[in-house]
């Protein structure tokens, strides 16, 4: 019934396995029906960008995911494979990494410990009990992710709690993408960002995609959404509405199908 | 563009003083204003009584602040999540029961500690198991644990009363000193031993382009490190010598301090306590934390009142009891720990038990009448956490 | 279910049967100050109430140091259809007022150990609290030699009785220590009756005396203990007098060992049995023998017929003709208090 | 383009079984959960001994929570502001021991009254105070001040030992009963008010064309609301009729309920124990909020101490020691009051309490050895909690 | 020293007196220089921009003005007058409201709550004690402004704690709209936004002005800043380094004051 098999992967080659199949997802929170029917699909080296009006499902659907939060109905396939995301750590063991929109950072914690938070780099004292950190490594390594995205920082040893919100932000990136093997979900990465921070979030992504990494973005900014996205998917009121090949999109037709101006169109095409 | 890491720069901009403004005016004064308060009730106290800085004295001070101490360091694990315990007192009261019953059925010492550290452990594990799997607020599982324990203590010894302790080994743990000469050596070993930590850290940071501590900064600490400790180690060894209780809180302060400073799970730890869904989202085993936490609470409430016992040579119905729960959870958060979780170490309940023992040990000495020890220790415990928090006060805006 | 009194069990749970049955209730402060209540005055008083009549139940409440709580439980034994409450009161001012709901809901109150003052008590069976001190204090005079310095350390301030024990033990010792004869070197109340306080205030008493200390009135046994370990700690224990109260088994046995001197024995089964026989007689509406009262206590309220005991110095001398003949404990306890 | 405020239509479309299911969905129960485990107390503890639910009992028991009720809401509040209080019961002892001196003193027993009110405000203040501009966190502020009262309590009646009070009117507040035909007119006043209320706050919304309760509903809740009052009041009148006491806390905790819950204080209450930052961005005085509420906290801990003493007939220098403290956090925790701040109402305190005092009253009738007491209270106060939290499983997914 | 004074009221006609002056503000946080020297101006009825990279003290900047903190040194001028902004609570008098980067709601209170915080509409029942909350009238004045702002909302009794990024970001334009009544300042006010809600905060923000309020409005989006600004402020690393007229600006001489990439070029202008 969804356009969602009308994807560019739809050749004459050998059709890869998707990475992630979404299928008929829907979530309820006491009053608020979150979630109607939501499916989509990424494929390994795809950048999917999910796109849709304030409250209209993007960040409930990439939790459920990322196993923040899990559906009342609808099934969710990893490699083929249907899996229970029941904890977040459940996706990070299948290799999905994610920066939520609200960034979900430990404020008491340094911009080095956040990055490497729950994958400290250690050393086993005691197999099974006493991991010291290697502090140094890990500020090593951080150095050069954290130039990449081209961006003023203050100390490595500064709480994040008094980062700027761009800060925070590319923090939050950094993360994702220093762990992220399969498939990476980003709920708006670049909605705090300079221009030129932007910039460099964008190129990572696609370099990310030609390393065969999946990728699910959501953004409000179209321009931003066409620079990087293979495919566009619509979330209206819950439910997705269009699932569109990029270079065949145009802008219009895409604000119309997130206003729901022009369902029918979109449908019948 | 450019990502300017200003670290480096920075730190050398001002020079040691530089830096010193820089954390004064950033709060980080780690453990500094407890230790100033401490100083000031110190003075105020051997200035009206010259028994109270005597080797005998501290020796006895140290003794006092065992079991407290212990407990503290439990409960800032527990603090640090986020959570509260108000059930270590009574464990450490029925892990003292379960200690003299054994003893006094001739079970070899040893196994009686073990004995009396697993139903700590196993209490530790409920309340965690509690707390966590089924989500019941830790206040009322400790507080309903803490009745279920004074239960068992009284089914325990309510028929027997007060029961001494016979076995020389389970005496001599708070009975006994450390020779002088082994004193003086572990303060060679102390300052040799955190030189050689504190060099290789640096170096291997600087071997890696990293910022690193300035050779000044390091022989600082360690002077002030080497000077403290031969100081008080002089005063113990002109009594008796360090005590071995004393020694034994030490080593697990700095046990503890490590683990919490230096390992992963004491990072997660801190993570948790920060933010407990973030810490979720990053994969972090937020349950299996909470669980070990509240075993190793269990574990230090029991070892507390294995102490403690020993002590007072015997255990009663009333161990655990009084003031011991409060008295514990004041040292962690006198010491600079949150109740909110995630700020906070264990070197600050060492020091709060420390402030707290040093007020009722001097009020002690001056012998005065109950009301006037109540009102003054109030008033010493109100002054001292007031400087604290008004030498860091610029934390406020920073933090939270 | 209201089936009626008379299963004879003495433990709590013939409370829901007892509607209209023979029901005692008896009402003791803590289990935290002293061992004795629920080692001694508990299973005696229960025992001996099932020897005189097993058709009463004897419905125990313990109030945890709390007089609120003593209340309560009161409240809820009248409720229980108590006919008789012997009360050893957490407070001996504030539990006038369960005297008052007792005598409104007709129910008979016997104070036992404690004196409820100012209240229309039916009888009170005791010892006498300011002896148990005065028994102390002349103990510390008889055996601290001339100049000697003698260190008090008290019972919680919080309890009435802890301030009689003082008074009791001032009333001898303050002369002295005005004469001369003795010096007094250090003096404390102790929170809680906690020993952990309690070894607190000894060794910073021995620090501040240098260890010249030639006695100590230690209120209790709890606290005599704590005090021993302090002075052990200083080669002292056994070479200083000690005093104590309740011939706690832990008492007795460092008594026994020497580094404690005396405790005050309050021969809690005669004082419980004399209790018991009371009040079985005024559930069983039988008149009271005029040699189980044998005095009258003025307790502001009114004269309060009593049965009053003596307290009775225990040492290694007398302590088979004492305790042991009593009953009291046994040699075997007292080698091991901890079975 | 459209706004779509789905409130009507979604809550027209389940109709009442629609808008539980969602409430149940979402963990907004309410008080019901705590209501639902009080009610499992009643029945189990009815079951065992058949006088638990007499209107003997009940007057009982609602003048022993009395006490506890009115330390529980002044606790309430100070954790809705995410605070704690540990004096709270301290400060109950020493209004306590003022008005029983003053009693003593023959003074008019409503200046006793009044002075004894004061003394808490002023406590209340100066722990806000401390609290608020100097910054020292309020565990240490009241554990200070807890030790501080008790060392002024015992300098009053430290040497006297106990007070009695022998002033009629005094002694009244917790002896007298309201005669059984006005029990009856409170009944019909109350349910009468809450439907006058009701209605015009729902015609009012419709009105404005707000959605608004459906007719069914508030018939529910009126019916729910006599049948309990009918019931309880008739149980009482079978005794001597409702206490005068419990009357007293009632009132207050309607009261309190309305200003926490109604009032533009209130709303800041939530906002500053919700998100500090936020309430002060919103330009709302949390300095002033948080002074009024220790002082609030301060006087409701002296009306407690003061019905406490009435009910004793005395004061002593054990006055608001023992459990009370740690019997009046629990009360407002029980009930559901988060001790994380911004989650709770008043209501809870009150049910917290009946809890409590259920469990107490129900074991002390049941007459038990002490270690059985203490180990069923602590479990069945962990079945209550865990009661409530199972049922509202799902708010921790939502909250926090 | 800086070209503060080169805007286009700096014509002919007398100049009307300044909204707002900000005189060399500096602020250090610990080991961070967040400002270094920071000047603007906003006079009634316009719209500034500030705008600079990440971390360049933007946000630090609009909390002095809104009081949440105070200046190391420097002068703040409301009026003419110089004003102590020692809490958010003496800005709120003088008729200055603020939309923060992290937004500030309570979580724990809903929709209507959080839109009148501090001001709620209420009957006073005892004069200085007890004013009784008038909900029903609350509820009813919020519905227009929150339709104007176009967004999808659960019911008004939804605690903000489950509320979209979006509609967050909603619920805090709508206070500063409801209550700013001289100057509004805006911190990425439509960062979380999607394209429907965009257009109507930058609308808002239009008919603001009009009605003779200032507005300073933070964004990265250079797209949304000539739409609705009068004057740029630009920032670079703690200090104001341009002050630009919009209509007589590039897109690229803006990019570059930020940047630092033409800090000649633009200084010599
Ligand atoms: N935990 C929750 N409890 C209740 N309702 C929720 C919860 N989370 C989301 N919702 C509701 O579900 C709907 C979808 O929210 P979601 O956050 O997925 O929107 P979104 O598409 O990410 O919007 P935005 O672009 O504003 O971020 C919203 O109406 C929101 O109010
Ligand atoms: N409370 C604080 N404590 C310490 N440093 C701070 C604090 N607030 C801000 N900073 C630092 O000051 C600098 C400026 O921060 P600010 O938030 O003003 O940046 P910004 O221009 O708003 O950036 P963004 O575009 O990312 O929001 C940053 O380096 C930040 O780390
Ligand atoms: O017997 C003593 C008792 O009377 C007192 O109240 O508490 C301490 C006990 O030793
Ligand atoms: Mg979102
Ligand atoms: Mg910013």
């Amino acid at each position: 019934m969804s356009p969602a098999t009308q994807t560019h992967h739809d050749t004459a080659e050998p059709a890869p396995r998707p990475l992630l199949q979404v299928e008929h997802i829907r979530k309820r929170f006491g009053a608020v029906q979150a979630l109607q029917d939501v499916s989509l699909e990424v494929y390994p080296g795809e950048v999917v960008a999910l796109v849709g009006d304030n409250g209209a499902g993007k960040s409930t659907t990439i939790k459920m995911i990322s196993g923040v939060e899990t559906p009342d109905e609808g099934r969710i396939l990893v490699e083929g494979r249907e899996v229970h995301l029941t904890s977040p750590a459940v996706a990070e063991q299948l290799g999905i990494q994610t920066v939520y929109q609200d960034l979900a950072l430990c404020d008491n914690l340094d911009i080095v410990s956040n990055l490497f938070l729950g994958r400290e780099l250690h050393r086993t004292l005691i197999p099974g009990v006493i991991k010291s950190i290697r502090k140094a490594e890990m500020e090593e390594r951080a150095i050069p992710i954290l130039k990449e995205l081209g961006i003023n920082l203050p100390p490595l040893s500064t709480q994040v709690a008094s980062l700027s919100g761009g800060q925070r932000q590319t923090v939050a990136v950094a993360r994702a993408v220093l762990w992220g093997s399969k498939l990476v979900l980003l709920d708006e990465p670049t909605a705090a960002l300079g221009v030129t921070q932007t910039k460099a979030v964008l190129d990572l992504i696609l370099r990310l995609a030609e390393k065969g990494v999946g990728v699910l973005v959501i953004s409000h900014n179209m321009s931003d959404v066409f620079q990087v996205a293979d495919r566009i998917v619509v979330l209206r009121l819950g439910k997705t509405v269009a699932n569109l090949t990029a270079k065949e999109t145009r802008l219009d037709e895409v604000v119309a199908a997130i206003t729901g101006s022009a369902e029918e169109v979109l449908t019948g095409k | 563009m450019s990502m300017q890491l200003r670290e480096g720069k920075q730190q050398q901009q001002g020079g040691l003083a530089g830096v010193w403004r820089d954390r004064i005016a950033a709060g980080e004064l780690g453990l500094l204003p407890v230790m100033l308060a401490l100083v000031v009730i110190w003075i105020i106290f051997q200035s009206v009584n010259s028994h109270f800085l005597s080797g005998r004295n501290m020796s006895n001070l140290i003794l006092q602040i065992a079991e407290i101490g212990m407990l503290g360091i439990g409960e800032t694990f527990i603090l640090l999540l986020g959570e509260i315990d108000l059930s270590i007192a009574a464990v450490s009261g029925v892990a003292a029961a379960v200690l003299v019953l054994m003893s006094g059925a001739h079970v070899n010492p040893w196994l009686c500690i073990l004995a009396a550290v697993v139903v700590g452990a196993v209490i530790g594990v409920f309340q965690g198991f509690w707390v966590t799997i089924i989500g019941v607020p830790a206040f009322i599982v400790t507080l309903a644990g803490s009745l279920g324990y004074q239960g068992i203590l009284l089914a325990f010894l309510g028929n027997t009363g007060t029961v001494p302790i016979f076995n020389q080994t389970l005496l001599n743990i708070a009975a006994s000193y450390v020779p002088g000469w082994l004193g003086w050596a572990l303060v060679v070993v102390a300052v040799a031993g955190y030189a050689a930590g504190l060099i290789g850290i640096q170096q291997g940071r600087r071997k890696r382009n990293l910022s690193a501590m300035s050779a000044r900064s390091m022989t600082w600490r360690l002077v002030l490190l080497g000077v403290v400790s031969v100081v008080v180690v002089g005063a113990l060894n002109s009594y008796r010598g360090v005590p071995v209780a004393g020694l034994i809180l030490l080593v697990f302060v700095v046990l503890f301090a490590y683990i919490t400073q230096a390992t992963v799970f004491g990072r997660h730890i801190y993570a948790v306590g920060g933010n407990k869904e973030a810490a979720r989202r990053a994969g972090i085993n937020i349950r299996s934390i909470r669980v070990i936490v509240f075993t190793l609470s269990g574990v230090m409430g029991a070892i507390g009142g294995i102490i403690g016992a020993s002590r007072l040579g015997s255990a009663s119905p009333a161990s655990g009891g009084g003031d011991l729960l409060l008295d514990s959870i004041a040292a962690a958060v006198i010491g600079g720990t949150s109740l909110f979780g995630g700020r906070g170490s264990v070197w600050n309940a060492l020091a709060g038990a420390l402030v707290i023992g040093s007020v009722e040990n001097g009020m002690d000495l001056l012998s005065a009448p109950s009301s006037t020890k109540y009102i003054v220790e109030g008033g010493i415990l109100l002054i001292a956490v007031t400087i604290d928090t008004m030498t860091r006060n610029r934390r406020k805006v920073v933090g939270r | 279910g209201s089936s009626g009194g008379g299963n004879g069990t003495s433990n709590g749970s013939g409370g829901s049967g007892s509607k209209g049955g023979k029901m005692i209730a008896l009402l003791l402060p803590d289990t935290t100050s002293s061992a004795r209540y629920e080692t001694q005055d508990k299973p005696d008083f229960e025992k001996e109430v099932k020897a005189l009549d097993p058709s009463i139940t004897v419905d125990y409440e313990n109030a945890q140091g709390s007089d609120s709580t003593q209340q309560q439980q009161a409240e809820a034994a009248i409720t229980n259809g108590a006919q008789v409450l012997v009360i050893d009161p957490v407070d001996s001012q504030s539990a006038a007022t369960i005297v008052n709901e007792a005598n409104q809901a007709g129910v008979k109150v016997i104070s036992y150990d404690r004196m409820i003052e100012n209240a229309k008590v039916d009888y009170y069976v005791s010892f006498d609290n300011e002896e148990v001190g005065k028994l102390q204090g002349e103990y510390i005079a008889q055996h601290t030699p001339k100049g000697g310095t003698v260190v008090m350390i008290d019972g919680a301030q919080t309890d009435n009785n802890a301030l009689q024990f003082a008074q009791g033990a001032h009333a001898v010792l303050d002369p002295l220590f005005k004469s001369g004869q003795l010096r007094k070197g250090y003096e404390s109340y102790t929170p809680n009756w906690d020993p952990s306080n309690g070894q607190r205030e000894m060794e910073a008493a021995l620090t501040k005396l240098n260890n010249k200390v030639n006695a100590v009135l230690a209120a209790n046994d709890g606290l005599a203990g704590a005090v021993i370990q302090a002075l052990a700690a200083q080669g002292l224990a056994g070479k200083v007098p000690v005093t104590g109260q309740d011939a706690t088994d832990a008492g007795l046995h460092d008594i026994m060992q020497g580094t404690q001197s005396m405790t005050v024995y309050k021969a809690v089964p005669k004082e419980a049995k004399l209790a018991a026989e009371l009040a079985v007689d005024i559930v069983d509406n039988k008149p009271i023998p005029s040699s189980l009262v044998n005095t009258k206590v003025n307790n502001g309220a009114e004269d309060v017929p009593a049965a009053l005991l003596q307290p009775v110095v225990v040492t290694k001398q007398n302590i088979q003709s004492t305790v042991i003949k009593d009953g009291f404990t046994t040699m075997q306890k007292i080698e091991h208090p901890s079975s």
